[in-house]
């Protein structure tokens, strides 16, 4: 049932897409629409958000402080047990003057960032075989995800016996805790990765190696990153339990071996002082070093949530 | 704790930390001849054995035991951390027994520049001895690891197996370690801590107790060191026997007792006596704060020797001093 | 202005194709596509598209638009029967833009450049003159999430555009974007196609669309995909989409599209 | 410019909408729609896919204990530091025989589960509380953050000094590892509801109770579940680390306590067999109470991901 | 069969108003709305919406339908002016269908009339016949993800009607649909319009759309959002979306649209 043919059309024809002035017509269209359809940015101050971010939270540690501190006051406990916040503070600055502070943040710092980085290195080809090739994946991702579940404290005492109270027994239950986290963030960052994106690389005409290099890399980086990010997580806390734990020998001198130190010798203010300053190298690290690259990886992917800067 | 919420007058239970050691003899024999346990009455001994000192100290902190026996680094600690409020020392146990073993070829002090030496843990008796015996000969140590000799706290079975493998150049060990490192690994006794003091007497093992107890129930304290001084009492006069009693108890909670060579070369080298040797407290407390291990503190009450001088003064003994750190 | 004419032709097109000398764009013989063990999705579907030809693929959900489509792109394998793409592969544009998000709006056409070889230098004002084409030179330096959904559909066609390819799919382009923008771009896409003469074959659920931009529309069955009906129209001059003829088409082609539905209900 | 009125319509006008006949077409139309759009289910035999799950990892297993045995029969390694399988297996049954696995393993289970359900019954209030109260959130949220870098092990000393070698410090341990994850995932999901079901049900007309009971906390359910998913993974990590440095005193004897036991008796296959043992409870915990909740969680939503049961 | 009419009215709809005896469904009285201290979204919107009508509110991206749609429904507090809706509260509908997921089709429509206050026992079949009247009692078990985009939108309307509010107002809510789905949903909605005798205020970009469904379509400018246009059309008899009158009126109300897009080309 074909139409009518040849019906000529009643109104007054403007063909907008033919011809030099319909394709301005369409420009000046076009521009209008995308100007009223970009999305204003609202740079509300950067300075007054980091503001309202960081002032509650130290009026609340303030109030908090003044609160334990009136309490030690007023109900005098023994100091042994709930030392006051100025006992806390001078335990601080006495380590600190002894030099042993700075001993302790630097040997934990460097063990934890050069454990990080062969975690890094190790991780990283395994996370990558596990995410392009399928049966080493069947295989192998169960175990992966099953070392997950195990707490990494527990290769502790087996890493004491094999490599002794020396650095190597710390490395080890470092790797044992990032390597697979890392390896897992690689391969769930390679499996977000959108199908529509990898289609297009092939559509492209993409080798092999241009699609990994070009397209899954930088595609995964996020989901990579969040797992650099807990594989970080991981090398501190498993380098804090091996410090405690493996006291002693030839093992340098960390922040955990200060926490077990002071433990040791009764001095709660020390083991007050010490864990305040492993909080503070945590949100330190994660401030400095994590959050920044973050922020700019999503930032440029426009991946930031509203709440975030 | 269920002990100390109970009105002034006789606890319905006393609980008692040890450590399977046989520096621990006294409390060892007094619960495996029962000692303690005829002289508490009715009052019940639950007697819970440690591995070190500061657990000990930490379970009399949390009121989790009444009294222990401990060394007297953790006890000078503890008083001192708590500016004289968790326990006082109520006797002394045991002196004596406690050396610097090295691996052959190590002849003189001099040899020991470099050396990797364990103590049992830091800030403990032998650790403090230790490190100040090293600073008098003129080496640097520090509490973190480095300095001219390593000292290296590690806990005395370890240290045994790292020196017999080598891995160790020596050990500040009280006994029995002392005596197995001599006759199972060859070592040799490079400094006696004996020579070290007046009368070469110092303390090793001190019965501590609860100050809240020791305030609430005099006389459950009083009764455990009625049990106390007779465990003393017949350990010196029987010093024959004394190897069998130590070992029976010490393979009933461990399962391992010790050779024989070894549990008579060492009860050689220990003398068991209700004298804490106060003195010798405040010199040990200057050699720890010296050697970075200790805060400088108050001694001051200390020691509570009123009840055992009682005791004592029953058994028709002459009574033991507190230095000037505490009643007598 | 225009008088398009429509023709309803009969189902088979083989005929026709038989009696044409100048080799076809795309060639499709006898295909049929099961995946896995499921249902036939696609069915004996023979096609023979002419070059320069825009040929718009018209079907309910689910009938095996996108399937066919990647067929053709090469993106999947056909069960049985043969495909042929003149000149090689072909171009692709999916629904989503599916825009590298890393990279600025110029740098993924300029991607795209050079996977097709082109040397280094020339790639960034290559770059420019297409997003010049789409009307886009100024945002060459925007990130994807920077730009309206219309926005990155003509990034997406740039791109596509920058591959050089005789052949261009569409997969529903449009379906995601307003109204306002959906009929926008539909100039855009026509002042492209004639400007740049390449093949278009253009899936769409929308009969208006298919009637606005089409040559010739190729009406698809359900279960299992085939080519049910086809209309040609003679004269391509630019087609408001709210013209009478468009609408008559339109009418006439809906009414089909139900009956194809309404043979679906359970 | 109106338009010409009464323009009539040239087509055979039909209007679908219109009289009961009209209804009827309407309907047959849709359910042609509704059955074609409907995504057909495809139900790959599930013993099917559970059997390509376990398989290759269990053949791997298999390979990897193989290979273990032949170097143990090849290059003869000192017993204690390399045991070979039947070492550990031995190791394992003697524990089993002499009852201190069991033990072990039912005192860690019963001290992580009771300790993980405190934590709940503790970090659900103040997961919600930050949730929907704004100041409260700005000033705590960054602390609880805080809290969850600080590994919980850290807590450890300080907890002995308080409650001694007893039950109370594992429990104190497990609770500052396990609250801030459990709270602070019951803040992320209550963040992640879409704020269109919100305002759906405020349009709906709920008062506030109706909002939070029948809106917010059941789609907020999902990131709840992942962070006591989390809450329980730290606090089985917290309580293996508390365990193995706090051992002896009136503590029980739970995993923790046997790998310390084993390491000082220097007996590398206990070592191992625990550390075996460990793995397996956690990922049977894992599989038999939180995969399957999960599993039916977010396949009532729709949210599975492709490649999941 | 029909013979809609339509007809340009003047800017101010004032004078209309003031010369009707009936109570307004909803009146809205130089209402102004921004957002915090951002530009101007609302300014100075009269309107005066006469009970039953169907009402089409059409504009480009952002010019502020939703926020006037918002503010109708009480979800956002006016900065300026007042709106006066004669029933209380009106019924929301918007583009997502934002059903709760965790509740299937059957139940989130029986959760609107739990919070409506209607005994328990009373809900099921209530909830039923709603879904019937949508052509969804079938689906009443099936969870939100086992519905196509159209079904759930089927069943959001559902919800809507259950509130048994006056006032219907609806966000874009077919514009995720496809063009099949839409046009049926078109018809649907109508049927529902003339069986329950709501008012609808219905937001759209699509002037087909509007020009199909409408009595009442008003025009909205940008920056800031005002209403410049509005055209009635007498009746409302059905009319299929490809007919010439509603193709005619369309050109019409494009080439104004056009014209306000013009305006904001930078
Ligand atoms: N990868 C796949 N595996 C299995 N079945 C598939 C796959 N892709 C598509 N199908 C099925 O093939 C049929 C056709 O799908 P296709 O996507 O080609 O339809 P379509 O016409 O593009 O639909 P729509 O208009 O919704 O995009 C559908 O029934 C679909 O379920
Ligand atoms: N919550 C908000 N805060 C600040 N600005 C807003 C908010 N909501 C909307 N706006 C701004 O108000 C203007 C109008 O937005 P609105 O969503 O009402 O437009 P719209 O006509 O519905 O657009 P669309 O057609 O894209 O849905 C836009 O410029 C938008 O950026
Ligand atoms: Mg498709
Ligand atoms: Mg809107």
């Amino acid at each position: 049932m074909p139409p009518e043919t040849s019906t000529t059309s009643t109104r007054p024809a403007e063909p907008a897409g033919s011809g030099a002035a319909g394709h301005d017509e369409l420009r000046r269209l076009e521009a209008g629409l995308d100007s009223l359809q970009a999305v204003p940015e609202t740079p509300r101050g950067a300075v007054r958000r980091t503001l309202d971010g960081v002032v509650p939270p130290i009026l609340l540690l303030i109030g908090l402080v003044a609160a334990w501190q009136l309490y030690i006051v007023i109900a005098r406990p023994r100091p042994d047990l709930i030392p006051g916040p100025f006992d806390v503070f001078g335990a601080l600055v006495s380590a600190w003057s002894s030099d042993r502070l700075q001993i302790a943040v630097l040997t934990s710092l460097e063990r934890g960032g050069a454990g990080f980085l062969i975690a890094v290195a190790i991780g990283t080809p395994i996370g990558l075989l596990l995410a392009e090739c399928r049966p080493v994946r069947r295989a192998l991702g169960p175990l992966l995800s099953g070392l997950q579940v195990l707490p990494s404290v527990a290769w502790v005492p087996a890493a004491i016996i094999w490599f002794g109270l020396t650095d190597a027994t710390v490395y080890f239950v470092v790797l044992m805790g990032a390597v697979p986290s890392i390896a897992n963030g690689l391969v769930s960052g390679v499996d977000q990765i959108p199908p529509q994106l990898r289609r297009v690389g092939t559509v492209l005409g993409a080798s092999r190696l241009q699609m990994a290099t070009l397209v899954v890399l930088p595609a995964a980086l996020p989901g990579y990153f969040s797992g650099l990010k807990q594989g970080w997580a991981f090398a501190w806390r498993s380098l804090m339990a091996a410090e405690i734990i493996a006291m002693g020998g030839t093992i340098g001198f960390g922040l955990g071996s200060l926490l077990q130190q002071s433990r040791e010798l009764a001095d709660l203010s020390g083991v007050l002082a010490t864990i305040l300053v492993i909080l503070f190298v945590g949100i330190l690290v994660e401030l400095v070093i994590f959050a920044p690259i973050e922020r700019r990886l999503l930032r440029r992917r426009g991946l930031m949530a509203a709440g975030l800067r | 704790s269920g002990a100390a919420s109970a009105a002034p007058g006789p606890a319905a239970e006393l609980r008692l930390g040890y450590f399977d050691n046989l520096t621990h003899a006294p409390a060892l024999v007094g619960i495996e001849n029962g000692f303690l346990q005829d002289a508490l009455g009715d009052t019940a001994l639950n007697a819970q054995s440690f591995g070190a000192g500061p657990a000990a100290i930490e379970a009399i902190s949390a009121g989790a035991i009444d009294a222990a026996y401990v060394g007297p680094s953790p006890a000078v600690n503890t008083f001192v951390q708590s500016a004289g409020r968790s326990a006082v020392i109520v006797a002394g146990a045991t002196v004596g027994g406690a050396a610097l073993v090295v691996q052959e070829g190590i002849d003189s002090p001099a040899d020991l520049a470099g050396a990797l030496i364990a103590s049992p843990q830091l800030g403990n008796t032998q650790d403090v001895a230790l490190r100040s015996w090293l600073a008098s000969e003129g080496y640097e140590t520090s509490t973190t690891g480095g300095g001219d000799v390593t000292v290296a706290p590690t806990d005395n079975a370890r240290a045994f197996t790292l020196f017999q493998s080598g891995q160790i150049d020596g050990a500040w060990l009280p006994e029995p370690w002392v005596s197995r490192l001599v006759l199972e690994a060859d070592a040799t006794v490079l400094v006696d801590e004996a020579s070290l003091w007046e009368n070469g007497d110092f303390p090793t093992t001190v019965l501590l107790v609860g100050a809240d107890f020791n305030r609430d129930h005099p006389e459950t304290v009083r009764a455990l060191l009625k049990g106390h001084t007779a465990s003393v009492a017949w350990l010196t006069d029987h010093p024959d026997e004394a190897a069998d009693v130590i070992n029976a108890k010490l393979t009933a909670d461990t399962g391992k007792p010790l050779s024989d060579a070894v549990i008579d070369r060492a009860l050689g080298g220990l003398r068991f006596t209700n004298d804490p040797l106060a003195s010798t407290f405040p010199v040990s407390l200057r050699e720890a704060v010296a050697a970075g291990t200790a805060k400088d503190g108050d001694l001051d009450g200390l020691f509570d020797l009123t009840l055992l001088n009682g005791v004592l003064a029953e058994a028709g003994g002459a009574p033991i001093s507190a230095a000037g750190l505490g009643t007598e | 202005m225009s008088t398009p004419v429509a023709t309803a032709a009969p189902v088979s097109t083989t005929g026709l194709a038989a009696s044409v000398v100048e080799p076809a764009a795309i060639s499709i013989d006898a295909l049929g596509k099961r995946y896995g063990a499921g249902p036939l999705v696609l069915d004996d579907i023979n096609l023979r598209i002419e070059p320069g030809q825009f040929v718009c693929l018209l079907g309910a959900s689910g009938c095996g638009k996108s399937t066919l489509l990647n067929i053709i792109a090469g993106l999947e394998k056909p069960t049985e029967g043969s495909v042929t793409v003149a000149s090689g592969k072909a171009a692709v544009m999916f629904q989503d833009a599916a825009l590298f998000p890393w990279l600025t709006a110029g740098r993924n056409v300029e991607l795209a450049l050079k996977l097709r070889g082109m040397p280094r230098a020339a790639r960034r004002p290559a770059a420019l003159e297409l997003l010049d084409l789409v009307n886009l030179a100024d945002a060459a330096d925007k990130r994807p999430h920077e730009l309206s959904g219309g926005m990155r559909q003509r990034v997406a066609l740039a791109r596509s555009l920058a591959q050089d390819r005789k052949v261009l799919l569409m997969d529903e382009p449009f379906a995601a974007l307003d109204a306002i923008t959906r009929d926008l771009l539909h100039e855009e896409l026509e002042r492209v196609w004639k400007q740049t003469g390449r093949t278009i074959v253009f899936v769409t659920h929308n009969v208006r669309e298919a009637a606005r931009l089409g040559q010739r529309i190729l009406l698809m069955s359900s279960r299992p995909g085939r080519v049910v009906n086809e209309w040609t129209i003679a004269d391509t001059g630019s087609r408001r989409i709210e013209s009478n003829e468009v609408a008559r088409l339109g009418d006439e082609i809906t009414d089909q599209l139900r009956q194809e539905i309404r043979r679906n209900a359970a």
